[in-house]
């Protein structure tokens, strides 16, 4: 399965969406770890990308990535504004392409996780958004390596990302705000990972839906 | 008590307009970020630019002016300013010869100010950083780099300012800047969290009738928890481990300039009889105090609580901090 | 939450010891009263006199310095000061040809005034007063006599204070005493009721989620109670009823001073929120702005509202309210 | 029945205690009509009297209630300060007495009421003190007049400032801070009043207990 520019925008703005409805959620985990403002800083740069996707014409899939990374960048602040405005820039250092295939979208995810490591220095187990993002892409990688259909590659790294969010909860926080918490925050689940998993998890239902 | 704000993701911006409002210190916008610059510091060979979350207020548009930063971004309520915004205002300052960005040590700092800073570098324009490290509870003197910035950043970006208002070279700049930095240190003490504009619930759990001392600006884990204590008996304690953080970096405290800083939610007839006792135990420590000030510098929304903080002095930082200077923030006459 | 200070009845002794710790303007302690003078502006006439309760800080000690008053007298916590220290702070400021007092319109600092005027007068020292009447909210403007002070009392000091440095008569400084406090005009809005320090319990009754347009800094009765608003609704409105109030008395709003006061309970962020509402409003009635100031100058402790205070200045009282001066409360640089 | 002047500064002393005793209560009256301050401000006024009484050597009866009016003049602030200093030092313009008998004292309150008026431009009726003291010494100067006993005489004088104190409920403030809670403070209690009345009682219980 290969989506156009048009389908990812839809798709992409879909999962967006996703991710800005559950704001109220994300607070809530951001208020027992961090400052409480995950949610709504990830819907401000939800609807900024939203916005942009709206108005913008992307002359590839790599655009759609690129705009909704760059629009959250400017638009969220935050830690967790640079860190989903890097993942999504990786796009930028890929070969231009029209469409959208699993082997695309796994290049993608793949270069931004690369730059995403380098300004996060948070590994996997360090409860941040990590958790849920490196094994989400690790089985994107796997299945795209093995020539899976996008849709059943998509399910598994959504499911890897819910997995990973879910293991946030009982992890010392090493990282961010939530570091100086120390044992009065692991029992919380981390509100970036969740976030992936929302984001993920709505890109699986877009695709599947077309 | 809700706040008067009605919608908190127009705070900051509607709180720009309200400092654009103020007379006496003339800022000029820079575009449409929540950011500002005080033109008028021609006489620079280096621009200082600052930043940080709203909900800190006066900071940290409220430091930029004559004698202060050149430039100032905020971002959302306790959110960092996003790098865009940062590289506007590094752009609209105009440096001779460079820019020294000054904020406080947090995660979400470190990461736009590090892509604002790579943006510029990549356009070719000097750029160096200093990130205050003032708190001594957020982490034990021997990680100095894991310190977070609060109150602090008033007297490291006052001494910087000056240092660049005398003409000085990026590098000097950078190195006073390292110098203050390194010689002022900062604890406080929480008795309320703060209140979430929107919900109006508190937006971290400090159950009523306890404090915590050295409880970070968003509700970081402190060193200390316990009941109430009247500052009586909490700023002799305070200042003990200020002192004692002094001594273990080799830096005796003998001469000091002091800000006792209001959280938000604590009255200024309390924070001067703070400011007292501080005082008080100073002389008994046989500590001169060259400057003292008292005032919210750096809040935490309404958070109750204060913080005292404390810069040791030399022959080339005192006339630093006591130079003129004059924003909304900060005032030297 | 309770306060730090653990004994209310030694709260104003001991914010007094913070006054004298602050190095930016140095103060002296009149005999063993909370009361200071600032001994240093010989070229004066005139001397000025304030005082009232404490609870108000950054008044009324806050407000002594160069360019300001020469002498402050505070009393306990929301009780005037006693006729004694406000003589003896009258003795202690040497006056050159006489003494204006001001204090804010209220029956125990009128009673606590009036008995040192007396005893004053049988000294034959020279002696006047202003009482300040900002508050449009305490009585009708064919009312005057009966308003209160509030916030207003900085501009009217401040006024009084810049013509007393021209060295002025009393005469003088009174006519102008009288002209800047007719001129000035406060409206405030309480959403919290002050704790008191010692029970931390409420000090009067204003119901969580309601505010009161006009409530006193003791909580003295409003004008309008009301549920919730945003100060986006409610600044409109208040700043109608000071244009209105301008107006009935004959003294259209037109060129403004404005301070925008917060008292106590109340983050500097909603202050700038207002001050923007404040100036949008202005602008669309084409008042034009001289001044616009934003902090906490007169509080009611950690009470949670602010206040607007408005001068209308001509030619003569604008340049007295731009005057340089230098206090702990008000500082124009 | 005559007192002398140690006997005088025992009694003022033990009536003094027993205002700032109800501290409190005075406190609480204050709160629901003006700024909740009345019995901390009394007590520090009838404490600095006590101690001063403690110290000084009274040469008259005058001397005693004029330095327990100049104390509280000087400790109290507020309005009550000057209200309460004001008539204590009424005694101050009357004939010098090593004695004090029911003439003497009823000349003491009645001056003191005298200077009291001046001052409190409050009259019976508008909730404030006045509506104790003026019954009261009312009271005292008709039975000096009838020349009753000073035991019977101070009887009616607290009963009268007792009644006077009483009648402050329903009454509508129209002085102090009280004025501007209007029919918000009508139900309340006028605590100066009832300082008034607690001094009185304190000195009819002393004056019988000699
Ligand atoms: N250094 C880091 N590496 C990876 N993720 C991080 C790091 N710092 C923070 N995060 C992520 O950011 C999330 C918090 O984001 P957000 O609340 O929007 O920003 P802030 O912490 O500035 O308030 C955390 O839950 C975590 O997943
Ligand atoms: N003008 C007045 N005349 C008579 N009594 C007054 C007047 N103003 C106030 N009072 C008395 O003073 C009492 C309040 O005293 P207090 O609480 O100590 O002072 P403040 O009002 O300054 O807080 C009132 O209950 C009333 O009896
Ligand atoms: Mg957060
Ligand atoms: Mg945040
Ligand atoms: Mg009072
Ligand atoms: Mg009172």
């Amino acid at each position: 399965m290969k989506l156009d520019v048009e389908q990812t925008r839809a798709v992409v703005t879909q999962a967006l969406k996703q991710v800005a409805a559950q704001r109220d959620r994300l607070n809530e985990l951001d208020r027992g770890l961090g400052d409480g403002d995950h949610g709504t800083t990830i819907a401000r740069g939800a609807n900024a990308a939203i916005a942009l996707l709206g108005t913008a014409a992307p002359a590839s899939v790599n655009e759609v990535f690129t705009s909704i990374g760059g629009a959250m960048m400017k638009s969220m602040g935050g830690a967790s504004g640079v860190l989903f405005g890097t993942f999504f820039q990786g796009a930028k250092a890929c070969p231009t392409s029209p469409v959208l295939d699993v082997g695309t979208l796994a290049g993608f995810f793949e270069k931004g996780v690369e730059s995403l490591k380098q300004k996060s220095k948070a590994v996997v187990g360090d409860k941040t958004m990590m958790d849920a993002v490196v094994p989400a892409v690790e089985a994107m990688a796997q299945g795209a390596a093995n020539s899976q259909p996008l849709e059943a590659v998509l399910q598994q790294a959504a499911e890897a990302a819910e997995k990973g969010a879910q293991s946030t909860k009982g992890m010392l926080p090493r990282f961010g705000r939530a570091r100086t918490l120390g044992e009065r925050a692991a029992a919380a689940q981390d509100p970036g990972a969740t976030s992936v998993s929302l984001f993920l998890q709505g890109l699986c239902e877009g695709v599947r839906g077309l | 008590m809700k706040s008067f704000i009605h919608d908190q993701e127009a705070a900051a911006e509607e709180a720009l307009a309200g400092i654009l409002s103020l007379t006496d210190v003339p800022l000029h916008r820079v575009g449409s970020h929540t950011a500002v610059v005080y033109p008028e510091n021609r006489h620079r060979k280096v621009k200082v630019v600052v930043g940080g979350g709203s909900g800190h207020e006066p900071l940290f548009l409220g430091i930029v002016g004559p004698g202060l930063a050149d430039g100032g971004v905020a971002g959302q309520v306790f959110a960092a300013p996003n790098p865009e915004a940062i590289f506007d205002t590094m752009q609209e300052v105009q440096p001779a010869e460079g820019i020294l960005l000054v904020y406080g040590n947090y995660s979400g700092d470190v990461l736009n100010f590090g892509v604002a800073i790579d943006d510029a570098k990549a356009k070719g324009i000097q750029v160096a950083e200093i990130r205050v490290q003032d708190d001594i509870a957020s982490a034990p003197s021997s990680q100095r780099e894991d310190r977070r910035g609060t109150a602090g950043d008033i007297f490291v970006i006052k001494a910087i300012s000056a240092a660049a208002d005398r003409g000085l070279s990026l590098q000097e700049v950078v190195r006073i800047g390292e110098k203050i930095n390194f010689h002022t240190r900062s604890l406080g003490v929480a008795s309320r969290a703060a209140t979430a504009m929107d919900s109006g619930e508190p937006m971290f759990d400090l159950p009523d009738g306890e404090i915590e001392v050295g409880m970070g600006l968003h509700g970081e884990m402190g060193v200390r928890r316990s009941g109430y204590e009247p500052s009586e008996l909490l700023v002799p304690r305070m200042m003990g481990m200020l002192l004692a953080d002094f001594k273990e970096t080799e830096l005796p405290l003998t001469r000091a300039a002091v800000m006792i800083n209001g959280l938000g939610g604590t009255t200024v007839i309390e924070l001067l009889v703070i400011a007292g006792q501080v005082r008080r135990f100073l002389d008994a420590h046989s500590v001169a105090v060259v400057h003292q000030t008292v005032g919210q510098f750096a809040t935490s929304l309404d958070m109750a609580g204060f913080s005292i903080s404390i810069s040791q002095v030399d022959d080339e930082l005192e006339p630093l901090l006591e130079a003129k200077c004059r924003s909304f923030c900060y005032t030297k006459p």
